[in-house]
């Protein structure tokens, strides 16, 4: 049991950063991303790719990072013409057509077959038999490290510009910011962590192929983001960590209901799982947590 | 100091906000712009602020033609504005809104944020003290904590001049900022501009109420159906009749 | 040549209803909705029922389905869209997200997974010299215009059709006009509604019934929206059937598994080029 | 209208706001941008619930009633700016304007096309032109001839002069006279006080969401006070 | 449809009630915890037609065994879990099979992908696993004796169609390939194969699972006219593209697999007989006429002559998993699986029924056991050998054996 928690426990740790580069993207920057499965599949693909060419995979992780920044700040670059339900729908199909390009360029990819015997990083680090345990610390650290620097960013004039901009982007223009400029950034930096969520993929499965990527991920991570509140990268933390044992949890109910059989298992699963987004839309409008606001700003005026 | 030659803006459609309108802005002065409602004023400040792309005609900012350049490009070279409907940025605090508009915040390239963070901190600060001066003038500091979405009409009005002003402008273009503002902020806003004037700042003025336009204009447009119908100083454009006709309303 | 014309029509017909389902509904209620392709597949279910389990002809089960779906359509509105209305876009194409996952679900656990096919024989296709029309695209044609020409009378020259395109047009006008907006939008739903059934009908008569049915055709769906301006019903028609004719030309000259690309090209060079769409008009209002 | 606050997001803009217009008569509020103006006339046609107060309709208490209830009750609306429906043409604009609120006992349609059409000659012959497409005199024209096609009792303008040249406003104001003259009850809020108050039974002046005067429309047209908000004098 | 789908979960239903009874009865059985056994089945995604069939299958084998008295004097028990045709999935569901069930092995895993993605746990926590994918890199590495496949590789079953359609006289194909590991991995020795024998490929299109349509797909490979057309495809996708030739007034031969074409009559139900009528399958035997094969048929209570090949595959994974266990006196994977391949590949008497096979080995008789999906060998890397095909050939709504291939 306590394997079984430490696996699902990465899961959580992997959930946490998608959603925490989305409640950067979408909360606080208002840009609906609703390809991200795709930047993690990116992400993903070449951290397992390079990884498996003989680089070291800290090495390869770090390429990824660099490498899913740089195509999403390209694909920012159309944003700045698109209004929010544009944005969401061709940010859809190009991770569509990414996966396409995946599942066809063998060459590069391997096609269907997946790359596998994707090696983990720090591995020799660990104790045999501790492999696990220390992949999930590593994926903890992770977070913890993303998290602080998404709230330090929150926190920063950065973050204000960056909410400026969701709140009207008329507005930062005429004050002389640019809004691609903002946008781009903020693309390139969810894009990063979404990066690194995809390597922790790759490393943590060990073998990745097409069908793993799909746009449940992307719902999964709007679910994180609406209930732990848009803004709120605690709220998403805490979320992410509910989802995933309520999602992992709802394995054992097959045990607990025989009349069912695992297909109609999996549909209430998701059926609820659609449900539950929009009634915490309806119910729940905020979430639980609170967006950050500039720290020097919450602390001058608390002189008061 | 800011110019517009000829310009006219047609929105799709065919509607024709402006037919080959010039105004021109002297460095140091006030120049208001009056006209009835859906005359053009609001168009053509978009025209002049980079906001609205003219059909026809051209801008000068300092005398280059800016015609091509963006809102954002031009508020870096020193022109603000203010928008007729307020635009505070709503979940932003009222702090905030006014920080936000600060030029050259190393804290806002990521980077800096990195490397430079006692400079990030020290560049805040001054920040802050800048925004407190202008918030306390128009007694809107007791609410810096609040969200801007949470004031009222008036005093959203009195945070977006705030955020212009926070630009360290050389141009101002103000768009109706008395509207809904408390007759007794009125006057302050009045002392504001007059001081900055002092200083050699330009503005741009649109506004209904014309006791503040004449108390504050060196000169006058008078726009109606997209075109400039006269200009002159204040009391020479009241005096004529077509104008009084068009916008006044008053027999004389 | 002639059938890649021929086959490109029918394709873009079977993406003019939905297409034009979605951009009805934007043009009223101004949000996208995701939903489109789950409401597909839910009317083709249905339908299904009707034909298959309880032995009606096909064209009976298709127009007691798309009542039947009409009605709930409206009923999901009622429960999932109408409590967020007033919270703008965004929100509503999450929550239609939501709404997708969940009706796709609910398919899932009734019918599972396996594809299933309506109860009509299949036949060999109509020849007319070179060109090879087969049955089911006879009746993707008939019923795709038929369908299209009611609902273009209905808009055009009904008092429920000035109705839609009052609201589309003015909300705030058409409410100081005597139009009560929850009832257009009710409207709205019945009709996509049975536009999304018909559509599902057909696009299970063309292929199979299925789960993900619906999901596989969102993307086209949204380009030909967009394509004809996504707030302009009569053109997302327009963008579908160019959509299908792009589509099945661009074979000739890439690979077959690559259509989805050249769906996802034609939406962002038209986004990037012509965001209002390439038929509709832009009103700017300040 | 009595002791109506009303405003937005719970921020009162009209502070107790009472007045009446008497059937057959001409009414025009009048004040600085910002008083309340706008925001008073969306309380009186039911766009805007007042957060306190009453809005009186004949004899009818219609606060809670939305805008559609009031239109089928006979008070027509012309907004400001964004008064037609673009997309539809005039004649279309005008079917909308008389087939949701006309009672069963009015006239029929064609009746009152020709009725209202002999108001607004200009755009007989535009009945197929889209609406959009129109100068902004006749976009007004057709507004306000869609608000009449039911046989209102009572007609609300908002700034019909708006955006209007001085010549267009003039025309349009002739208009407003032949409508008022034809028996219905008209609410003016405007800008351009000689024009409007010049059309006017009685005149309203509404400062800072008060009502600073309220009088026969020439005695408020010869007050000094109006002269001063206007001109700006000392 | 829908109905037959509803009684079939009754059925599922009762049978689970079932084998929970008979999971206590025999009293002998009962003093002990039962040992484990993983089930790690498609029932949803693109594998999922074939998932029930699985189930059915492993209850089948499950029962036989623990009606014979179960294992080292311990019953079986069959724990299902979905690996939604889906490696993370699948990863998640057998990592609670082996961490939470603590399952001795996990079988019937159905998809390539699936099978790599969970190869590296099972390989870790020493627990044997048997395949039904096909895919070259599941056997691949240093396995431990704990990876075994049950089903031909890529390479043998696209060489067989080239040799079916030789003896078809077939000149010209063409192929249409969905993009899965398992039907890729067939299409290069296939065109190998066929253009080494004369033959000329003309053209090939691969295309996704779920597609709305395949008229594009169907147009352009169909429309050269080829003698032959081989569709590498599972059940959904070969129905679909079947239809949409036969309605587009093609003529080219079909041919596919019969794990599609056969696949318990289900193919001919979804087409009709017009539709089905001429459609090639080949399929490795001896399915149908295995003593095992029958005993597992009669088991699920079908006729003679269904065509159930992951069932059929399933069944011997679970046969064989018991078998070792009983032979090694381990639940240890790593010490059990050594014994699968000798208990194939011996050179003794074949015995198809698993309880005799059960019997012969408890009373230490020599034996080899011949399989019901197939009279295979075992190769030392995990695949299996020694194969024969059958040609089987649709022809009013039945599929007919024309003929062996080696």
């Amino acid at each position: 049991m306590t394997v079984y928690l430490i696996a699902t426990l990465t899961l959580v740790a992997i959930a946490a950063l998608a959603g925490l580069a989305l409640n950067l993207q979408w909360g606080m920057g208002g840009l609906v991303n609703f390809g991200l499965f795709g930047f993690y599949m990116l992400g993903a693909y070449i951290a397992g790719l390079l990884t498996v060419q003989g680089l070291p995979p800290l090495v390869a992780l770090g390429v990824a990072m660099l490498g899913v920044a740089a195509l999403s700040a390209l694909s920012a670059l159309i944003s700045v013409r698109l209004s929010e339900d544009y944005l969401a729908i061709v940010t859809l199909g190009f991770a569509e057509c990414l996966r396409l390009v995946i599942s066809y360029e063998g060459w590069l990819t391997r096609g269907m077959l997946g790359v596998s015997g994707i090696e983990r990083p720090l591995q020799a680090w660990w104790p045999r038999g501790w492999g696990d345990t220390g992949f999930l610390l590593l994926a903890l650290l992770a977070v913890l490290i993303v998290y602080t620097v998404l709230q330090a960013l929150a926190r920063s004039p950065f973050g204000r510009l960056v909410r400026a901009t969701r709140d009207d982007p008329g507005v930062v223009e005429a004050l002389g910011k640019s809004v691609l400029g903002v946008r781009v950034r903020v693309f390139a930096i969810g894009g990063a962590i979404l990066g690194l969520a995809g390597s922790l993929h790759a490393f943590y499965y060990s073998y990745i192929d097409p069908t793993q990527f799909g746009p449940i991920i992307t719902a999964y991570a709007f679910m994180a983001v609406v209930v732990g509140g848009r803004g709120s990268n605690r709220g998403v933390v805490a979320s992410a960590f509910t989802l995933i044992f309520l999602l992992e949890g709802s394995r054992f109910l097959i045990d607990l209901v025989p009349g069912l059989g695992a297909s109609e298992l999996a549909a209430i699963r998701l059926f609820l799982v659609g449900v539950g987004l929009v009634a915490l839309l309806i119910f729940k409008p905020d979430g639980f947590g609170r967006e950050p606001r500039s720290a020097l700003a919450d602390k001058t005026s608390s002189r008061f | 100091m800011l110019e517009a030659v000829n310009v006219s803006v047609i929105y799709e459609g065919g509607f024709k906000a402006l037919n080959g309108a010039s105004v021109q802005l002297a460095a140091g002065t006030v120049t208001g712009l009056i006209g009835p409602n859906g005359a053009g004023k609001s168009t053509l400040f978009g025209v002049l602020a980079g906001a609205v792309r003219p059909v026809a005609g051209e801008v000068r900012l300092g005398g280059e033609i800016v015609t091509q350049h963006g809102p954002a490009w031009r508020a870096r070279r020193g022109l603000a504005r203010t928008f007729q409907l307020s635009r505070e940025l709503a979940s932003l605090t009222v702090l905030e809104n006014v920080l936000v508009a600060q030029p050259h915040m190393r804290g806002e390239n990521v980077l800096s944020l990195l490397w430079s963070r006692r400079a990030v901190r020290d560049e805040e600060d001054a920040a802050i003290d800048k925004a407190r001066a202008l918030l306390q003038r128009v007694d809107l500091w007791k609410l810096a904590d609040a969200p801007a979405g949470t004031l009222s009409g008036g005093q959203k009005k009195l945070l977006e001049i705030c955020r212009a002003l926070m630009l360290d402008p050389r141009i101002v273009l103000m768009d109706e900022p008395s509207a809904g503002v408390n007759p007794t902020r009125i006057g302050e806003i009045v002392e504001f501009v007059q001081a900055l004037r002092a200083e050699g700042t330009t503005f741009g003025l649109v506004e209904h109420n014309m006791g503040m336009v004449r108390l504050l204009c060196d000169h006058v447009y008078v726009l109606a159906e997209g075109q400039v119908l006269t200009e002159g100083r204040f009391d020479d454009v009241i005096a004529n009749t077509e104008v009084a006709s068009a916008y006044l309303g008053a027999q004389s | 040549m002639g059938q890649l014309l021929v086959n490109g029509i029918v394709a873009g017909l079977l993406l003019a209803l939905p297409a034009l389902a979605l951009s009805l509904t934007f043009s009223v209620l101004r949000f996208a909705n995701y939903a489109v392709g789950s409401y597909l597949s839910c009317g083709a279910y249905l339908v299904y029922i009707g034909n298959v389990v309880l032995g009606m002809p096909l064209w009976l089960a298709a127009s007691a389905g798309a009542a039947l779906f009409a009605v709930i359509a409206v009923g999901i509105d009622w429960l999932a869209y109408r409590p967020l209305r007033d919270r703008g876009g965004v929100t509503l194409l999450v929550a239609s997200m939501g709404v997708a996952i969940a009706l796709e679900n609910v398919i899932r656990f009734f019918a599972g997974n396996l594809p299933r096919a309506y109860n009509v024989p299949v036949a060999r296709p109509m020849r007319f010299g070179d060109i090879r029309l087969n049955h089911e695209q006879l009746t993707i044609l008939v019923a795709v215009f038929a369908a299209l020409a009611v609902v273009w009378i209905i808009f055009r020259f009904t008092r429920l059709g000035r109705m839609m395109r009052a609201v589309a047009d003015n909300p705030d006008l058409a409410a100081v006009r005597g139009i009560s907006r929850s009832r257009v939008v009710a409207y709205v739903w019945l009709i996509a509604g049975m536009l999304t059934t018909l559509s599902g009908v057909l696009v299970g008569l063309d292929a199979n019934v299925e789960p993900q049915m619906g999901w596989t055709y969102l993307l086209p769906v949204f380009t030909a929206a967009i394509l004809g301006g996504i707030a302009n019903p009569m053109a997302a028609v327009a963008g579908a059937l160019t959509l299908g004719l792009a589509e099945e030309l661009a074979t000739l000259v890439m690979p077959v598994h690559y259509r989805m690309i050249v769906t996802f090209l034609v939406m962002v060079a038209l986004l990037l080029v012509r965001p209002w769409g390439l038929f509709g008009t832009r009103w700017v209002t300040k | 209208m009595r002791d109506v606050v009303a405003g937005y997001g719970g921020h009162p803009i009209l502070h107790g706001v009472s007045f009446s217009v008497r059937a057959g008569e001409t009414l025009v509020v009048v004040g600085p941008n910002g008083s309340g103006k706008s925001t008073l006339m969306k309380t009186a046609v039911g766009l805007l619930r007042p957060i306190s107060g009453q809005v009186l309709f004949g004899e009818a208490n219609v606060t809670t009633l939305g805008a559609p209830a009031r239109a089928a009750r006979g008070l027509a609306n012309v907004p400001q700016e964004a008064n037609i429906f673009r997309n539809m043409t005039v004649l279309e604009n005008l079917q909308v304007g008389y087939e949701f609120v006309a009672s069963h006992s009015a006239p029929s349609f064609g009746k009152r096309l020709d009725a209202v059409l002999d108001l607004f000659p200009e755009i007989r012959a535009k009945l197929r032109s889209t609406a959009g497409y129109l100068s902004g005199g006749q976009r007004q024209m057709v507004a306000m001839a869609a608000a009449l096609m039911p046989e209102p009792s009572v007609l609300a303008l908002d700034e019909p002069s708006a955006g209007l040249s001085p010549r267009n406003a003039e025309i349009l104001f002739e208009v407003i006279g032949r409508v008022a003259a034809s028996g219905v009850t008209l609410l003016i809020v405007e800008q351009n006080t000689r024009l409007g108050l010049g059309a006017a039974d009685h005149g309203v002046v509404l400062v800072g969401g008060r009502i600073r005067l309220a009088a026969p429309a020439a005695e408020v047209l010869a007050d000094p006070d109006i002269r001063r908000l206007y001109l700006g004098g000392a | 449809m829908l109905t037959t789908y509803l009684s079939r979960r009754a059925l599922l239903a009762t049978s689970v009630a079932l084998a929970a009874s008979l999971a206590s009865p025999p009293m002998s059985l009962a003093q002990q915890s039962p040992i484990r056994i993983g089930l790690l089945a498609p029932l949803t995604g693109i594998g999922g037609p074939y998932g029930q069939e699985e189930e059915q299958a492993a209850r089948a084998a499950v029962k036989i065994i623990n009606d014979a008295g179960g294992v080292l004097g311990r019953s079986l028990e069959l724990i299902v879990a979905d690996d939604e045709t889906q490696p993370t999935a699948g990863v998640a569901a057998a990592r609670k099979l082996i961490d939470v069930d603590k399952v001795a092995s996990i079988a019937g895993v159905w998809s390539s992908a699936v099978a790599l993605a969970v190869k590296p746990i099972t390989l870790e926590k020493g627990v044997l696993l048997t395949v039904n994918g096909s895919a070259d890199e599941i056997t691949d590495g240093d396995n431990k004796n704990l990876v075994w496949r049950f089903q031909t590789n890529g390479k043998s079953w696209g060489e067989a169609f080239s040799k079916a359609m030789a003896k078809d006289g077939i000149k010209t194909a063409s192929i249409l390939v969905l993009q899965t590991p398992f039907t890729q991995s067939t299409i290069q020795p296939f065109r190998k194969s066929f253009t080494d024998a004369g033959g000329k490929v003309l053209d090939e299109v691969s295309f996704n699972a779920g597609q709305p349509s395949y008229r594009v797909e169907v147009e352009r490979i169909f429309g050269k006219k080829p003698d032959a057309v081989f569709v590498a495809a599972y059940i959904n996708e070969l129905s679909a593209i079947a239809k949409e030739a036969f309605r587009s007034g093609y003529d080219s031969k079909i041919y596919a697999f019969g794990n599609a074409a056969g696949s318990n009559g289900q193919f001919v139900k979804n087409v009709g007989a017009e539709v089905a009528e001429g459609v090639h399958h080949t399929q490795q035997v001896p399915v149908g006429k295995s003593a095992a094969y029958s005993r597992y048929l009669k088991e699920i209570g079908k006729p003679d002559g269904t065509i159930m090949t992951f069932g059929a595959q399933v069944f011997d994974q679970i046969v064989l998993t018991a078998l070792a266990i009983e032979k090694a006196k381990s639940t240890d994977g790593v010490r059990f699986g050594v014994e699968v391949p000798a208990l194939v590949n011996a050179d003794a008497p074949s015995i198809g029924d698993p309880a005799e096979a059960l019997k012969a080995l408890r009373a230490g008789k020599p034996f080899r056991y011949a399989g019901a999906a197939s009279d295979f060998r075992f190769a030392p890397n995990g695949d299996q050998t020694d194969l024969t095909f059958g040609h089987f050939l649709i022809k009013a709504g039945d599929s007919k054996l024309v003929g062996e291939i080696r």
